[in-house]
Formats: structure tokens, C-alpha cells, sequence
């Protein structure tokens, strides 16, 4: 299974960014209503096990909040890593 | 958690721990392009200079990455690389700054550059506004947008930046959007890779002012926009003006090999001191 | 090999602009840029030439902002960095002429200064930068800036000139006009040995700016050059002493604005040089640049004359030789300033002066035209009627 | 008074500077003298006014500007108009004879050398006047020495030019028919 870490202080909230909810293909983040300590609302996990580790969270995210680590033993075009 | 922190943060400066963007700001996106072409090119962050001018993207280097980094007057960022590029040779050279910087009051040293195929790569981050200023017009915003400077609408046409870096001479010339962060990213590393002058165009999204200025809402309403409306340039070439119109052509416009201005001076010293 | 020769001991006669281009080369520079403009073209169309024998670099920009621009970037790679132009160059490259002083970059701009603004009377020399150069840019800061008066100071204070910007990391200007840079006269080179030059220092280590305080020193410190793994974080924006930006703290701010302003000020012994001779004179003529020249010889017919005259030229007009003035003053009963301008340094001069001692303004009979001994002698005699 | 000043005049492209600066060059280098050249051109560089001032002394040269030349050389009718008043009284004027029909004739001593037919017709070379005009120079008043001025030549042509310049040089020396000094 991919394992996602969130850097919640370095996150700058889902309601005025939440670009890795949007590019995640399988839902896999929501909001929450959890505060970091600047103010803003960090994503949660809803279900890490429908992560298939394809990174788009990761690399779209502009504040460097979130590291999705692979699952090595599934190949990237399992993983659903967008080309377009 | 398994990781104690991100890995590019070893491409950060310890002290700074934030980027100074706001929320849902493409230029965090862009900057992350930057870094992982670093990284997948196995360099390291003193094998380059970063340079960059005045307004919001050009504080994607300086103070975030730690290394050499100059933050220089605006629109200027070019020029001051070339006088790097030369003495340091060897050096990567990377600009990162705005379209308002380099395509408008530097629009001079960009074409020149690129007419000299000195060897840097620019990556401009075209957000369509003038962000940091408070959302004036700028030459890349549509026409027809009204912002603070064109209340009633702006009657100037836009500016292609990559046609008219390619009509200078540039050995390269790549446009994408922030939602292509792995073609941005496999782009910048041709860029850094190519001897010559290599422009990058991240169109990008300005929420704050430029999403409020057209109306296309948040950040991901903006990414959305881009998602929808990016068209590559194979299948661009054979649509017309009209099918074009609000599409943003996005892909590789050169790729080329030539001379190139640092390495014929290296040549032409070489010559002129064995006469 | 044949490898360019760097210093041409020996002496030639040679024009001023080409002695100036001598110079650069003599004192290590190995980085030019400039756009073409009369009457400063000749120094770097002698550079272009010259520096690639050399093992330099010579770029011909889009403009002249993109000259200092590059220059400045060529000083942080760790070149000794040129760039030459006049009046209306000078005008455009302002706003990096403030970043230089920001930065603490070390560089040196040729101003062969000309008569009056954009195409004005391009081959005509006139002392019409003399403020400009100093007090032209934003902010507030300081800048020095040296006047030859003939061919050899071209080559001598362009030689000085990378010594102070280099010992001092500021922009440091060769004063000249249309006059002297087109002069011809007995230039004499002097062997490589003789030449005062001392180069930046670079920090011995340390790739972390917050360890290191590169910034901001009065005792000038040494500069993280780029390429060398320093991590140099460089900015004209209000920085704190390690390099980095901070808009926050008005201490900073002070710093900021003072410490590169005291950083010339505390030096200003080392870098003044005054040409002083009015010993037993009760008139001394003030002046700087070629204008020197018409006073000494003025002061020599006055003397015969029976007038007791003497003569101070100002070498170094930038930081002002305040000082240097004002104990001229205070020693003679008559100050006459010279200047082949309207009165440029005049209201500084005058501010130091006026207290102690009579004090007037004499312009050349004719603008662009240095002072004719004659009518400076009869134009004395008239104010001392 | 060792100081000898002069004015040397004509139209773009007839080389009136590089005669001052051959003149200066040997003083300077040759001749163990001191000198100060200093010079003005229309921007037009060829067909407008040219003019450069040369000052020669045995001492170094304090003040540069030539206000009352002892010599004005004039190679063309524009240089009589713009200097001749500047002479001193009883001044030396030589001109070139082709351009300079009828020089003044308020002037302590004029000579008229016609260095522009002599250039075309002897040496097939219009471009030599100017060395011709400072061979005559050269005889009419010895400011610096035909060896240091013969050697300064060659110092400021082409290898391939050394003897043209040579020949028009001597041709103007002996142009001179009767010489002041």
C-alpha cells in the first residue's frame, strides 16, 4: 500500500487551494476542520487504501505539504500516473 | 508518519520554511517542477545559478533555494545571466520570473538572449496579470479582460510569448500549464539539459487576482479552466484561428541544436590567445 | 605562447579613452559590456579587441541597461567587471547603479561625460554628470567616483578605480569627459609590479548565509561570489547582514540604508585625493577633471603677476572632499570654483566654504571649452577689484 | 617659450587628425618632446568638419587648448573660415593650394603647397595630402624632427603603405621652396 504523509504546517487549506482533492483520481483526500496553526484548513486522508501512490497530490501541491511514498510493487501505469 | 519531511526540503534553505505565495498559487506548483528536474537530473544545487527579477514568481529561487540565488531589479533578471552565464561557463543557469518582468519591461533582453542562444534556462510564469502589484493589465492578459488598469475591458491583443522567443532564435521553446506538472517538469530538464537558450512558458494560476479579474473562481476552478481549454500543439497545427480561440497551445514549439554564445566565446578566447 | 600582452609597460601617446581601456586591462579586468555612444565608444571598441587576448570577455548589450545589468552579474561570478558610457548611458543604468550600491558589488562605470541631454552635443566635453553619478539613483547611498584631467590619469585613476571598487565592494566611476578621453598625450605604463591593486576577499567557507554576516559591514566584508558553493542569497531588497530579505524589522531597515553610506564615509582618508599647492596663497581656484589643467596654468600667470594664487584639484569628487575644503577655506581669503558647467559640486563647495571665506563661481568662457588662463586671470582681477 | 601650438583643419576624410596625431606621436615618442593632441569632428565623418590641435613643448604641457595657434594648417576653404581669425599676428599659415585658392592675405607668412594634385598626379593617391601638408610642415618649421615624424609614420600606416607615405611625405618636404628656419 502507498503511504501519504501530510506536512499540515506547511499547508495552505483546502478552501482556498485544495488542488491535491482535484487531482487525486480516486478521492482518496477530503477537507477537515482542523486548523494548522496559521489559520488555514488542512486536507485529511479519507482512505489511504484507495491510494494507488500515482503522486499527483504531491507533485501538484504548491506548499510542498504532502509526500505520497509508492507501493513499489505495483508499476506505474497501475499506479494511474497521468500523462495527459 | 513515515517521512520526517519532504524530500526537496534538502534543496531548501533551513531557515525558510514557508513559500511566500498565496494559497493555491501555481508558482509553488512550478517551483516543485524546478526542483524534481534537479533532482531527477542527479545535479546538485551548487552546480547553478538562480536568477530572478521583481514580482511574485520571482521569489521561486531567492530565498527558497539554497544555493547561489541574485534577486535583481525588474525585468532585468536576463541580463544580469548573461554576465553570470559567461564568467561561470560551467554553471547552470535558471531564471524564474514573471511574464510581466521578463515579457514586458525585460521584454528587450529576452529577445536578445534568445537571438545570442546564450545558455540558461528561463522559466516564465505566466499567470495573465500583474499579480503582486494588485491586478493590472499586463501584455499577457486576454483581450477583452477587465482588471484594474482596464475597467472597461482591454483593447490590446495578447502576447505569444513562445512564437516570438522562437522567431529570435531560442534552441528551445516549451509551453505547459500547471496542471502538466510532469511535462513541465521532463521540459525543464531538456531545458537545463540543451546547450542554448531554452524558455519554459508555465502558464499558471493567479487566484487571487487574475481568478477574480476573469472570473474563473479558485485555484481549481483555474486548473479546471486549464484542463479543459489546453489543446497540444500537433493537434493546434491543423485547427484554424477560430477553433484556437481561448485554447491554449501547449507543448514543445522548438528544439533545436546551434551555436551557442558561452561556448563560442570559450572558442573564440581560445583562438585569439594562441595567435 | 602568444598570449596578449596584459600591461603595455612603456610609454606610448595615446588617447585618453584608449589609456582608460589600458587600464582595466592592466588591473585585472576581464569583463566588459557596453553600448555604443559618443564620446565613450573608444574604450570599449579598444576592449573588444583587447580582452580576448587576454583571456576576457567583451558583450556589446541591447542597451545600456542591460551593460551594468551584466556587469554586475559578471562582479558576483567573481570578475573584476567594466562598463563604459555617458551621460545619457548613465541615466538609463540608474536604477542598477542603486542595486550595485544595494548589493555591495564591486564595479567599475566610465562616464565620459558630454554636453547636454540625449543627442545634445555628443563629442563636446562637459562636466555634466557630476551629480548625477552620485545622487542620481534611488535611496540614499554613496559612491566614489575619481576625475582625470589628462591621457595618464585615465590609465592611472581607471587602475585606482578597480583598486577602491574592489577594496570597498561600490561602484566606483572614472569621471572623464569628451575632452581628456579624446586627448592624446605621453602615457606612461608602468610595470605590472608598480600597480597598486588590491582584489576582493572572498569568505573562506561556510555554505550557510545564516552562519556567515557577508552583509552589510563597515569594515567592507568579504563577498560569497558565486559558483564557489557559498549559497549566496543576494538581493537589493532591504537585507539583514547575512543576505536576506527582510521588510519587517526598522533596525534592519537602518542598517540597511547607513552601513554601506558609513562603509565609504569611515574610508573617506584612504579614498580622498586631493591635488593641494596654495601654500602663502590668499586665492585659491577650486577645481576638478581637465578644468585642473586651466587653473595651474592660471595660477602660474598669476603668480607672475604677483597675485598670490593657489590651486586645489579634487581627484576624488565622490564621497566630497568636505574637509579638504573647508581647511582651504579657512586658511585663504578667496575661493574661486571652476567648473565647466553651470555649477554642478559649486553648492557642496559653497557649503563648506562660505563660513571662512569669500567664495565665487567662474564657468568657462565658452560651455564644452575648459577655461581659457587668460580670462580666468583677467575674470579674477575684475572680482577682486 | 618653448611651446609651439597648431591647428590642423580640413573636411572629413582628408585626414587632418591622423596628421596630428603622426605629429604628437613622434614629438612624444621620437623627438624625447612633450605634447597634447586634442580634436573635433562633425558627426557626419565624411564631408563635415574635422580639426585637431596640437601643442608641442620641450616641458610638460599644462594647459592642453591651442587658443592662438602659431601654425594653422588648412586643408580646406572651411578651415580658412572656421581659424585663420585664431593666428597669432604673425602666425604661419599653409594651405593646401587646391582647395585653398586664394587664402588671406592679412597673414605673417602663408605657404601654399598643392598637396592634393601633387597626391593625384605623382603618387595616383588623393588619400596622402595630409602626409604631403605635414611634409611641408616639416620644412617650413622643424616643431619636431623629420626623422621622428618620418618614423611615426610608419608607426600609424600599413606595411603596404609605408612608402606612399614616405614619398608623399618627402614630396612635401620638398614642396617647400623656401623654409623659415
Amino acid at each position: 500500500m502507498s503511504k501519504i504523509t501530510i506536512f499540515r504546517q506547511a499547508c495552505k487549506g483546502v478552501e482556498d487551494c485544495g488542488i491535491c482533492i482535484f487531482v487525486c483520481p480516486k478521492q482518496v483526500l477530503i477537507g477537515s476542520d482542523e486548523m494548522n496553526e496559521v489559520g488555514y484548513l488542512p486536507p485529511q486522508v479519507k482512505d489511504e487504501s484507495l491510494c494507488t501512490g500515482c503522486q499527483n497530490c504531491m507533485i501538484s501541491c504548491p506548499d510542498f505539504s504532502i509526500v505520497v511514498e509508492k507501493d513499489a510493487s505495483k508499476p506505474a501505469a497501475e499506479r494511474g500516473e497521468e500523462d495527459g | 508518519m513515515s517521512v520526517s519531511a519532504h524530500p526537496f526540503r534538502r534543496y531548501m534553505r533551513n531557515h525558510v520554511t514557508r513559500t511566500t505565495t498565496c494559497p493555491g498559487c501555481g508558482n509553488g506548483i512550478i517551483t516543485q517542477a524546478i526542483l524534481r528536474a534537479i533532482d531527477e537530473l542527479g545535479l546538485d544545487m551548487d552546480d547553478f545559478i538562480f536568477v530572478s527579477g521583481i514580482g511574485c514568481s520571482a521569489w521561486i529561487p531567492s530565498p527558497l533555494f539554497a544555493a547561489d540565488t541574485l534577486h535583481t531589479t525588474h525585468g532585468r533578471p536576463i541580463a544580469f545571466a548573461t554576465g553570470i552565464k559567461l564568467c561561470l561557463p560551467e554553471k547552470n543557469i535558471l531564471v524564474a520570473s514573471g511574464d510581466g518582468d521578463l515579457a514586458a519591461i525585460g521584454g528587450n533582453h529576452l529577445i536578445h538572449a534568445a537571438r545570442r542562444n546564450i545558455d540558461m534556462t528561463v522559466v516564465l510564469v505566466n499567470n495573465g496579470i500583474y499579480g503582486m502589484t494588485g491586478g493590472q493589465t499586463a501584455p499577457t492578459t486576454p483581450r477583452g479582460l477587465t482588471t484594474i488598469t482596464s475597467p472597461h475591458g482591454t483593447l490590446e491583443h495578447t502576447f505569444d510569448i513562445c512564437a516570438m522567443v522562437a522567431a529570435a532564435g531560442a534552441s528551445y521553446v516549451t509551453r505547459w500549464t500547471t496542471y502538466h506538472p510532469r511535462q513541465m517538469t521532463r521540459s525543464i530538464k531538456k531545458a537545463i539539459v540543451k546547450k542554448g537558450f531554452a524558455l519554459v512558458e508555465a502558464i499558471s494560476q493567479c487566484p487571487v487576482q487574475f481568478g477574480r479579474a476573469a472570473k474563473l473562481g479558485k485555484a481549481v476552478d483555474m486548473l479546471k479552466h486549464f484542463k479543459e481549454n489546453s489543446i497540444r500543439i500537433d493537434k493546434a497545427r491543423n485547427l484554424d484561428e477560430e477553433a484556437l480561440k481561448g485554447k491554449i497551445v501547449v507543448g514543445e514549439f522548438v528544439d533545436i541544436e546551434k551555436a551557442e554564445l558561452a561556448s563560442e566565446w570559450a572558442r573564440l578566447k581560445q583562438e585569439v590567445m594562441e595567435v | 605562447m602568444g598570449r596578449g600582452k596584459k600591461i603595455m609597460t612603456g610609454t606610448h601617446f595615446m588617447m585618453g579613452n584608449l589609456a582608460c581601456a589600458e587600464g582595466a586591462i592592466a588591473a585585472g579586468c576581464e569583463f566588459v559590456s557596453g553600448y555604443p555612444i559618443t564620446p565613450a565608444s573608444e574604450v570599449v571598441n579598444r576592449l573588444a579587441k583587447r580582452l580576448p587576448e587576454v583571456g576576457g570577455i567583451f558583450l556589446q548589450t541591447e542597451d545600456e541597461i542591460a551593460a551594468i545589468c551584466s556587469a554586475i552579474g559578471a562582479s558576483w561570478a567573481g570578475q573584476k567587471a567594466l562598463t563604459a558610457t555617458s551621460g545619457p548611458g548613465i541615466s538609463l543604468m540608474q536604477e542598477n547603479i542603486g542595486f550595485a550600491v544595494a548589493t555591495e558589488t564591486p564595479l567599475v562605470i566610465v562616464d565620459v561625460q558630454r554636453l547636454g541631454p540625449s543627442t545634445g552635443a555628443p563629442s563636446v566635453g562637459l562636466a555634466g554628470d557630476m551629480v548625477q553619478v552620485a545622487r542620481g539613483s534611488h535611496g540614499d547611498y554613496q559612491i566614489v567616483a575619481l576625475c582625470p584631467e589628462s591621457p595618464q590619469e585615465m590609465f592611472d585613476l581607471t587602475v585606482r578605480a578597480f583598486h577602491l571598487a574592489e577594496k570597498y565592494r561600490v561602484p566606483v566611476f572614472l569621471l572623464a569627459d569628451a575632452f581628456v578621453g579624446h586627448m592624446r598625450e605621453q602615457v606612461i605604463i608602468p610595470e605590472e609590479k608598480q600597480l597598486e591593486i588590491e582584489s576582493r576577499k572572498i569568505p573562506k567557507g561556510g555554505n550557510d548565509p545564516m552562519d556567515r554576516q557577508d552583509f552589510l559591514s563597515v569594515d567592507v566584508a568579504p563577498m560569497p561570489v558565486f559558483g564557489r558553493g557559498f549559497k549566496a542569497h543576494v538581493t537589493s531588497s532591504c537585507h539583514d547582514e547575512h543576505g536576506m530579505r527582510n521588510l519587517s524589522d526598522p533596525e534592519v531597515m537602518h542598517r540597511y540604508i547607513s552601513r554601506p553610506i558609513d562603509k565609504i564615509l569611515n574610508h573617506r582618508d584612504d579614498i580622498i585625493q586631493v591635488e593641494a599647492d596654495y601654500s602663502g596663497a590668499s586665492i585659491v581656484l577650486v577645481s576638478y577633471g581637465t578644468v585642473g589643467r586651466s587653473a595651474r596654468a592660471a595660477a602660474h600667470l598669476a603668480q607672475a603677476q604677483g597675485l598670490r594664487t593657489g590651486n586645489v584639484r579634487l581627484i576624488t569628487c565622490w564621497p566630497f572632499p568636505d574637509r579638504e575644503i573647508r581647511q582651504v577655506a579657512e586658511s585663504v581669503d578667496f575661493i574661486v570654483v571652476l567648473e565647466n558647467n553651470r555649477g554642478q559640486l559649486y553648492p557642496y563647495i559653497k557649503a563648506e566654504a562660505a563660513h571662512a571665506c569669500r567664495i565665487e563661481l567662474l564657468g568657462p568662457e565658452t560651455l564644452g571649452q575648459i577655461h581659457d588662463p587668460e580670462y580666468i586671470l583677467a575674470r579674477i582681477r575684475e572680482m577682486i577689484k | 617659450m618653448t611651446r609651439t601650438e597648431l591647428t590642423i583643419a580640413g573636411v572629413g576624410g582628408q585626414g587632418s587628425i591622423l596628421a596630428g596625431t603622426v605629429l604628437g606621436s613622434a614629438a612624444v615618442t621620437y623627438d624625447g618632446k612633450y605634447a597634447v593632441q586634442t580634436q573635433a569632428y562633425s558627426s557626419e565623418l565624411r564631408g563635415g568638419y574635422a580639426a585637431t590641435w596640437v601643442v608641442v613643448s620641450d616641458e610638460p604641457v599644462v594647459f592642453p587648448r591651442v587658443t592662438r595657434p602659431d601654425i594653422l594648417m588648412a586643408q580646406a576653404q572651411d578651415s580658412i573660415n572656421r581659424f585663420s581669425h585664431t593666428l597669432k599676428p604673425d602666425g604661419i599659415l599653409i594651405v593646401d593650394s587646391d582647395m585653398v585658392p586664394t587664402p588671406p592675405d592679412n597673414i605673417g607668412h602663408i605657404f601654399r603647397i598643392p598637396a592634393t594634385s601633387i597626391a593625384r598626379n605623382r603618387l595616383k593617391a588623393p588619400v596622402t595630402a595630409n602626409i604631403i601638408m605635414l611634409g611641408a610642415l616639416c620644412r617650413v618649421r622643424r616643431v619636431v624632427s623629420r626623422e621622428a615624424l618620418e618614423k611615426a609614420i610608419v608607426d600609424a600606416v600599413s606595411k603596404e603603405q609605408e612608402q606612399l607615405n614616405l614619398d608623399a611625405f618627402n614630396l612635401g618636404f620638398e614642396a617647400v621652396r623656401e623654409p623659415m628656419d
